[in-house]
């Protein structure tokens, strides 16, 4: 698995090319990421412009939009998440088969955006699933969802199949389900996954 | 007598043990189809290609998914009995069986010296079969088609939804 | 063993065996779709008997055995049709498909 | 006839299909990374603050008067005034923002806070590409992610940004104005005005995660 | 079909977070019933929403839409919100045209507070609010197809022609959907002369894109076979029930707030109203072919027209803007229908009571009297064709 | 040269096997074949999965595919890796045995009926002399483990998705039966390769392929429709009609298997193209006489890509049916010009005279279409409208 | 059209004892508004809409106004019977005292009804409810069955305002879960507190993110506290 970064390209100009089984296997995971077919809100019209003709999401592969939870590796969460349909994201998360990707796609999704102010906005959806990549914006323009994409992408390739740094699924402690809240006489309950969301220390 | 007939015989009572004795109606029909699979295989080990063919066209395409439907129509495969899967009168049922199966074997086993011990293989190819059909057979033929046709409709008819003027 | 003697000897008490778990299956089962099963299994094992006399026969080229075993088959699927017909009228009747209980002569 | 509509339909699809590889109409994809749509110049994602200068805190427009603070409507900004004073690009002593963040997780890029600005202070940016994997530390702005010249200014907004730069000239030419005939008025006293205080050093990040590896 | 599966994986089932659904025997009929919910997250649904729907076999006997998935509390922000700042909030109401609820609530605002607004500023208005009811139509044909399973050839073509708009909205106003660009007494920037050619070329290309998409859908068997007829919309029962916009029209009724209102300057335009005469889905389909062509017209009489001058009245306020006590009803033919604004002002600088009367909510009030009768299929072909956008419909 | 680039693989096929003993020849022989076809269909279906979607991206403006590997050619390749290593769920609920011997059984079944396509001149594994119905009793029990799927899963959609992906295949597999049945009956045989030899001749340079004939031509449109119906492929994809019932019956399936599920659809599509094309399009045999010199194989391939590629066109452009449209359509319209086709067949068959027999069967194949049509419309309430303005 | 003194006259003649008051808008849109008695509401309702020359077919929006309590600060001249001793003689002499008097006017909870007519192409004809009281007399009649329009919306106005509208056929909460307790639309509404992190907070946000950071804070601290 390790082999010499330097050995390797060296190689490379020898017409010799060496493929890791990390390399393969990381490659292919981010060469086919399947969406699930799941929109919210606003961000989920520039989800779609972003997989038609004019940003074409086809070109990464990506355009296999699954409507069943099982086949999707990614869900772009695109829009606002509102606390009647939180418990039905966490659910729908829980149903996905890893490796399994998460999109938080725009000011709504990340953090409640300008309606986190609203009594039935969830300020954020990483208070209950992890979030691998947040894309600011409101909406994001559909080059910044490609951008985000890329992103991913990246992060999925500097992945290492062992040791620290390496994925969720290969990590046998790492929770596979995560618990969906419930709806309360006020408010969700609980109003976070401690598990997930940690409160960063505000210095202040 | 070949091990391949040995398996196929044991797939084929299996599939049939199995589609009288599972308790799930849905699993009895799967090895039910097992079972006509099975016989398929043995009709072809007999020389019959075109008789295993039509077994899995008409049991495993036609009848097998009938049965499905038909279970899962009156949704019996969900709906556990209160009184088990068998009949109140299994027992009589289960020794009838096995007198007739003794009797069957019995008559088999006494006449085996006297059965015919041919072993090539006779020739029934299509054409053969399609000249036979519509020469020596055509009388049968038409009226099973005329059946056919016959259960056809019938079947429609039983199987229809009465219409709700029909009360 | 018999069937070193005659191939055909084995598949007669092969279809002898499925008959008989066929019949048991019919005779046993409450559930009218598995009676029916069972009725499909024996007329199987018929079709075997046939096709394997129409084998080790004295006269194959005739091919009795066989057409027997092809009008078999033709009328079992019609059977199958009209008899799972008449178990889906019955259950939307008397709402319920177990023999035991289809004892009462109107619908 | 049965069938028309559908021939017609595969006619249309098939024009479409031997149309792209002809015609730019019938290929519309603009491959991103590579490729990019040309720059519209009214462009608007998320604020910036303008500086004028090399420095950008000596040069920060913005005096912290926090209209945008409250105008803004999802209540994204949040700006600390100075206890100090600094010489603003007039040169006049300006209370300058000691704080000033913009949590680009909440903002709704409606331009509210450009349109209320009184000192031509925040603008639109154009940047986008700002994906993170950091919720925390990567959309939480400060003033040094915040402070752009004067100069990108005009790179992305040459239009607009050529009509902030003649009204401000207009004004500082008022200003002037006004301050020669105060200072001929007052000569005297305006010898003493006071020096600002020297400009704050950057900004310690906000916040940072709990398992974070300060 | 009646359905065994009463029981799926215990929360784990796909089937648990689309569909609740449990086996109900309906006493009177005797039949089985199946109880099916059809979202929040189905596929087809728009968005957020979610059908609870009773179905005998295939055939629905009942269906009852669940809203809220997409409450976003819009009416509540707005009440703590000054005027200005309600304005962007407008643009996620209905989010595929932000101008139109842009113009709805500036309207309100005006009537509110007696404001005039500047010619230019008026032909403007109309210039954006038509482009987006052009794309909102092209996009609503192509979603509607989309449902029926085609596989996004069309709404592809829709698209292709609503970026084109959207390059234009973004060169106006600054961003492709969230523009953000009328200010109570006109509009917040001018229009540039270069924006304006950009849009007479846009505008002569669009009558092609209407041509391309009646040629590969309006005579096609497959869409005719599973429109006509499907969904009838009775005209008395769309009066009753507040059905308004192209779902109106398409059942004969002829009720265009542009037409009877005659708001901002639509009585200096020739243009018709095209109507429908079985007010099937088919029908409501085609109005909106027919009202994006319409619209078409408008924007060539608009482009030709419109004037020189201001664009903002200079008495406008934008700070501190408090109109006196009293309230308005602004409202106007958006898209989807009877866009409205009712505002109370107690002289505050925010409303008093900011109410939304959004099209689509009103709409869906017939969806269950559409759907009834009709296979499951058609549900969400019928629910394609009232248009609905989830952020409006919830707020 | 020639001679030999057409035989290659029959050639390449006798030099391997003679290297081994006499007693192993056969069986081997077969074997090598089996792994040959299971070798070179999985390929074509990448081919043919990555053609769908540049091809699908064309038809809508835009590029499809194109930055894994060069133009995108190695996206199924990452798709398979993917697929491969994705976690494989089985529901809480479901029955594990089914739910795992479904997608096997439908690849398995798939599969068989490549044997007696005849993919090139000697090209077949086993000439059986009922091969039509060889391919059919294996078509057939596809829909078993379709229904295995959706039954296994526990889950609504999936059974929905079962009961009506088998509901249509029921439907549709009588009109495509018919539908050959006219083939059957001019060229006098159930084999393959004899209707093959059958329309591998030719009058002055043109083939005398089925499709040139009233009853082919008929025989033909009714059998890609069903064909269409049969593989589940839009506008008859009602089975995974996703504005419905999500995925249909392979909704709960993921990792590999669900990728099983998508190799025996697109594999199953290939093999009733080649059916097809055996039918209908002259199977290997060259459409002109001119251009007998092209490889045999090469002739059925291309057929094959070309159906594929048309399937891909439709389902670029329709929208789906719904499932009464679609029964009614099975059996009120392609049942009965199926057997209209078969009096056209038999009207072929015993007329004598060349041009009568062209007249007569254009007359009635033509006729019935316009009229079936009309009176279908008709009766269905569709067809195009015109609409009113109000000032 | 009628104005809106005809329209009264007509509801008048229409439905002896309707009461109906009209409510003057100060604003420059000039719409006002008829009150209409609840007894008497769905009477009228009917008139309006059946009526020949009105023809107020279609209602166009429902709206909810929550006015709470309100305390009226009120300086009121009293008269009061005083007795006083003049001269040694107790007198009983009224006199008037100007005294502020504070006293809570109860808020009510109102609804507002847009009516338009597509027949006759006029409007908008604006009708108004008001409810006892915010707390126990909360029911309306609903107008549901006059116009089917209102089914949706006055839904809506029960889950959020608690207007609870008798006659409506299918009287549940539409936007807010099942399970949920509140009316978050009425003006004394407190949202949920779920400000745990803030970055820009203002005003009560920013007071209630001090109060999470505080026992953050707390927290942290005591973690330390028992790390060591």
């Amino acid at each position: 698995m390790a082999v010499d970064e330097g050995l390797k390209i060296e190689l490379g100009k020898q017409g010799v090319f060496v493929t890791t089984l990390q390399e393969l296997y990381n490659w292919g995971r981010r060469s086919s990421v399947w969406p699930m077919n799941f929109g919210l809100a606003c961000c989920a019209i520039e989800m779609i412009a972003t997989t038609m003709a004019r940003y074409d999401l086809a070109r990464f592969g990506a355009e296999v939009f699954r409507p069943s939870p099982r086949q999707a590796d990614m869900m772009i969460i695109s829009g606002t998440v509102t606390k009647k349909m939180a418990p039905q994201v966490v659910r729908l998360y829980n149903q996905m088969a890893e490796p399994r990707y998460v999109i938080a796609m725009g000011a709504c999704a990340i953090s409640g955006g300008p309606f986190k102010q609203g009594y039935n906005v969830l300020k954020g959806i990483d208070r209950y699933i992890p979030v691998d990549i947040h894309i600011p914006g409101c909406p994001p323009r559909p080059e910044a969802l490609l951008e985000a994409f890329m992103a991913l992408q990246k992060k999925i390739d500097a992945q290492p199949l062992t040791g620290e740094g390496r994925p969720r699924h290969l990590d046998a402690d790492a929770p596979g389900e995560f618990p969906v809240p419930a709806q309360g006489e006020h408010d969700l309950e609980p109003a976070a996954n401690k598990n997930v969301w940690t409160v960063p220390v505000v210095i202040r | 007598m070949s091990v391949v007939f040995f398996v196929l015989t044991a797939m084929t009572l299996a599939g049939a043990l199995a589609a009288v004795l599972l308790k799930n109606l849905v699993h009895c029909a799967l090895s039910l189809t097992v079972a006509f699979a099975g016989l398929a295989l043995l009709f072809l080990e007999l020389d019959a290609q075109f008789v295993a063919f039509v077994q899995i066209l008409v049991y495993v395409g036609a009848v097998a998914i009938l049965v499905v439907f038909a279970i899962l129509l009156t949704r019996s495969a969900e709906t556990p009995k209160a009184g088990g899967v068998f009949s109140r009168t299994w027992l009589a049922g289960l020794s009838v069986a096995a007198a007739v199966f003794a009797v069957l074997g019995w008559a088999v086993l006494e006449s085996t010296p006297w059965l015919p011990q041919t072993t090539e293989a006779p020739a029934a190819d299509v054409g053969q079969i399609g000249e036979a059909l519509m020469s020596r057979y055509v009388l049968p033929l038409e009226i099973v088609a005329l059946l056919l046709t016959a259960a056809l409709i019938g079947a429609v008819i039983v199987a229809m939804h009465e219409k709700d003027g029909a009360q | 063993m018999i069937g070193g003697a005659s191939p055909l000897a084995g598949y007669l008490l092969v279809a002898a065996l499925m008959f008989a778990i066929g019949l048991a299956g019919a005779l046993t089962r409450r559930n009218a779709i598995l009676v029916l099963i069972g009725i499909e299994l024996m007329l199987n094992a018929a079709n075997l008997n046939l096709i394997a006399f129409w084998r080790y026969g004295p006269h194959p080229e005739v091919l009795t055995g066989m057409m027997f075993a092809i009008f078999s088959i033709a009328v079992a699927a019609a059977e199958a049709a009209v008899g799972l017909g008449l178990v889906i009228q019955i259950h939307r009747h008397a709402k319920t498909v177990d023999v035991d209980q289809m004892n009462r002569m109107k619908g | 006839m049965l069938g028309e509509g559908i021939l017609k339909g595969l006619a249309e699809t098939a024009k479409n299909f031997a149309g792209s590889y002809v015609s730019k109409d019938r290929l519309t994809t603009v491959q991103y990374p590579e490729e990019r749509i040309a720059p519209i110049e009214a462009t608007r994602d998320f604020p910036f603050l303008v500086y004028d200068g090399e420095d950008w805190q000596a040069g920060l427009r913005c005096v912290a008067c926090q209209i945008c603070e409250k105008e803004c409507p999802p209540k994204c900004i949040y700006i600390e005034k100075s206890k100090d004073k600094k010489p603003d690009y007039v040169g006049k002593p300006q209370i300058y923002p000691a704080r000033f963040d913009i949590d680009i997780s909440v903002c709704m890029s409606c331009q509210i806070c450009v349109e209320v600005c009184p000192f031509e202070a925040i603008k639109m940016d154009t940047v986008f590409e700002l994906a993170t994997e950091d919720r925390f530390g990567g959309l939480l702005l400060d003033r040094s992610k915040l402070a752009k010249s004067n100069e990108y200014y005009h790179t992305i907004h040459p239009t607009e940004a050529a009509e902030v730069d003649a009204r401000l000239a207009e004004e500082k030419a008022k200003v002037e104005a006004k301050a020669r005939a105060a200072a001929e008025a007052a000569a005297a006293k305006a010898a003493a005005a006071p020096a600002a205080g020297a400009p704050a050093k950057t900004e310690p990040p906000a916040v940072k995660p709990a398992g974070g590896a300060e | 079909m009646t359905n065994p599966a009463t029981e799926y994986a215990a929360g784990q089932g796909i089937g648990d977070a689309r569909l609740d659904g449990r086996m109900v025997v309906d006493p009177d009929s005797g039949t089985d019933l199946l109880e099916v919910a059809m979202g929040p997250h189905h596929p087809s649904t728009h968005g957020v929403f979610r059908m609870d729907v009773a179905l005998d076999g295939e055939r629905i006997t009942r269906l009852k839409p669940v809203f809220g998935y997409l409450h976003r509390n819009h009416e509540k922000l707005g009440e703590g919100h000054t005027y200005l700042a309600s304005m962007p909030y407008t643009d996620r109401l209905d989010y595929i045209c932000s101008l139109t609820n842009n113009w709805a609530y500036a309207l309100a605002v005006e009537k509110l507070a007696g404001q005039e607004v500047p010619e230019r500023a008026e032909y403007l208005r109309v210039i954006v609010g038509e482009l987006t009811r052009v794309q909102n139509h092209a996009l609503s044909v192509g979603f509607l197809i989309q449902d029926m399973g085609a596989s996004g050839t069309p709404l592809m073509y829709a698209f292709r022609e609503r970026e084109k708009i959207l390059d234009l909205f973004e060169a106006l106003t600054g961003s492709r959907m969230m523009c953000n660009y009328m200010r109570f007494g006109g509009c917040r920037v001018d229009a540039t002369s270069e924006w304006l050619d950009a849009v007479r070329k846009v505008v002569t290309g669009l009558p092609q894109f209407a041509d391309e998409f009646e040629q590969l859908l309006c005579t096609n068997e497959i869409l005719m076979a599973r429109t006509q007829g499907v969904g009838v919309l009775r005209p008395e029962l769309a009066v009753s029930a507040g059905v308004t916009g192209p779902a109106l029209r398409a059942a004969g009724v002829n009720y265009d707030i542009r037409k009877v209102d005659r708001y901002s300057i639509y009585d200096r335009f020739k243009f018709k109203v095209p109507l429908g005469e079985h007010g099937d889905v088919y029908d409501r389909f085609m109005i909106r072919l027919l009202e994006l062509r319409e619209s078409i017209k408008i924007l060539e009489q608009a482009l030709k027209e419109i004037p020189d001058g201001p664009v903002m009245d200079p008495k406008a306020k934008i700070r501190n803007f408090r109109p006196k006590v009293g309230e308005a009803y602004g409202r106007i033919e958006a898209p989807k229908g009877e866009l409205g604004f009712y505002l109370i002002s107690d002289g505050g600088p925010n409303p008093y009571r900011y109410r939304v009367r959004p099209p689509s909510f009103v709409n869906l009030t017939i969806l269950e009297d559409m759907c009834l009768g009709h296979n499951v299929a058609d549900v969400v072909l019928i629910l394609g064709s009232v248009d609905i956008v989830l952020g409006e419909v919830d707020r | 040269m020639l001679e030999k680039a057409d035989q290659v693989f029959v050639l390449l096929l006798h030099w391997l096997v003679g290297y081994l003993p006499a007693a192993w020849r056969p069986a081997s022989g077969v074997l090598l074949c089996v792994v040959a076809i299971i070798a070179v269909y999985p390929t074509l279906f990448a081919l043919a999965v990555l053609l769908e979607r540049k091809g699908l991206g064309r038809m809508q403006n835009r590029y499809g595919p194109n930055r894994v590997g060069p133009f995108g050619i190695l996206q199924p390749v990452a798709d398979g890796i993917k697929s491969l290593t994705k976690e494989d769920i089985v529901p809480f609920n479901a029955d594990a045995l089914v739910h795992f011997i479904a997608p096997l059984m439908l690849v398995v079944a798939v599969f068989m009926g490549f044997a007696v396509l005849p993919m090139g001149r000697n090209m077949v594994l086993v000439d059986l002399d009922a091969s039509l119905l060889f391919f059919f009793a294996m078509g057939a029990s596809t829909e078993l483990s379709v229904f295995m799927a959706g039954w296994s899963s526990r889950n609504k959609y999936s059974l929905l998705g079962a009961m009506r992906a088998v509901a249509q295949m029921i439907s549709y597999e009588v009109p495509l039966l018919l539908s050959t049945v006219g083939v059957v009956m001019i060229t006098g045989s159930l084999s393959l390769v004899d209707i093959v030899d059958a329309q591998n001749r030719y009058t002055w340079g043109l083939a005398h392929w089925n499709v040139f004939k009233p009853w082919g031509l008929a025989g033909f449109a009714m059998f890609v429709i069903a064909s269409m119906a049969e593989t589940n492929r839009s506008p008859f994809d009602l089975p995974e009609g996703e504005s419905e019932i999500v995925a249909g019956y392979f909704t709960e399936y993921s990792g590999f298997k669900f990728a099983l599920f998508f190799l025996g659809e697109y594999v199953g599509m290939f093999g009733i193209a080649g059916l097809g094309t055996s039918l209908f399009l002259g199977g290997w045999s060259s459409p002109l006489a001119v251009l007998s010199w092209v490889p045999s194989w090469i002739w059925f391939f291309s057929k094959v890509m070309v159906w594929i590629c048309f399937f891909i066109w439709v389902r670029g452009t329709m929208p789906r049916l719904r499932q009464d449209q679609l029964m009614n359509f099975a059996w009120k319209f392609v049942l009965p010009m199926t057997l209209l086709n078969l009096l056209v067949a038999a009207e072929w068959r015993f007329v004598a005279d060349m041009w009568l027999r062209w007249i007569a069967g254009m007359v009635i194949v033509v006729g019935a279409y316009v009229l079936m049509g009309r009176v279908g419309m008709r009766r269905e309430h569709f067809g195009p409208r015109t609409y009113r303005y109000a000032e | 059209m009628k104005t809106l003194e005809e329209i009264q006259a007509a509801i008048e003649a229409a439905v002896p004892g309707a009461g109906v008051e009209i409510v003057p808008n100060p604003a420059p849109s000039g719409e006002h508004s008829l009150r209409l008695k609840p007894e008497t509401a769905v009477e009228v309702a009917t008139f309006l809409r059946d009526d020949g020359e009105l023809a107020l077919d279609y209602l166009s929006n429902v709206t909810g106004v929550d006015w709470p309590d309100k305390e009226i600060a009120e300086k009121v001249k009293v008269t009061r019977a005083v007795t006083k001793t003049v001269d040694g003689v107790e007198q009983t002499a009224e006199e008037t005292v100007e005294e502020t008097r504070k006293r809570v006017e109860p808020g009510f909870l109102e609804v507002v009804y847009h009516l338009f007519s597509m027949a006759r192409s006029h409007g908008p004809v604006v009708l108004r409810m008001r409810t006892g009281n915010r707390s126990d007399r909360v029911d309306l009649p609903s107008l549901t069955p006059v116009w089917r329009s209102a089914e949706f919306q006055e839904r809506e106005i029960f889950d959020l305002y608690g207007v609870v509208f008798k006659g409506h056929p299918d009287l549940r909460r539409i936007l807010m879960w099942d399970g949920f307790k509140d009316h978050p639309m009425r003006r004394d509404y407190v949202a949920p507190d779920d400000f745990e992190y803030e970055p820009t907070p203002h005003d009560e946000v920013l007071a209630r993110a001090q109060a999470h950071r505080a026992a953050q804070q707390a927290a942290a601290a005591a973690q330390e506290g028992t790390g060591q």
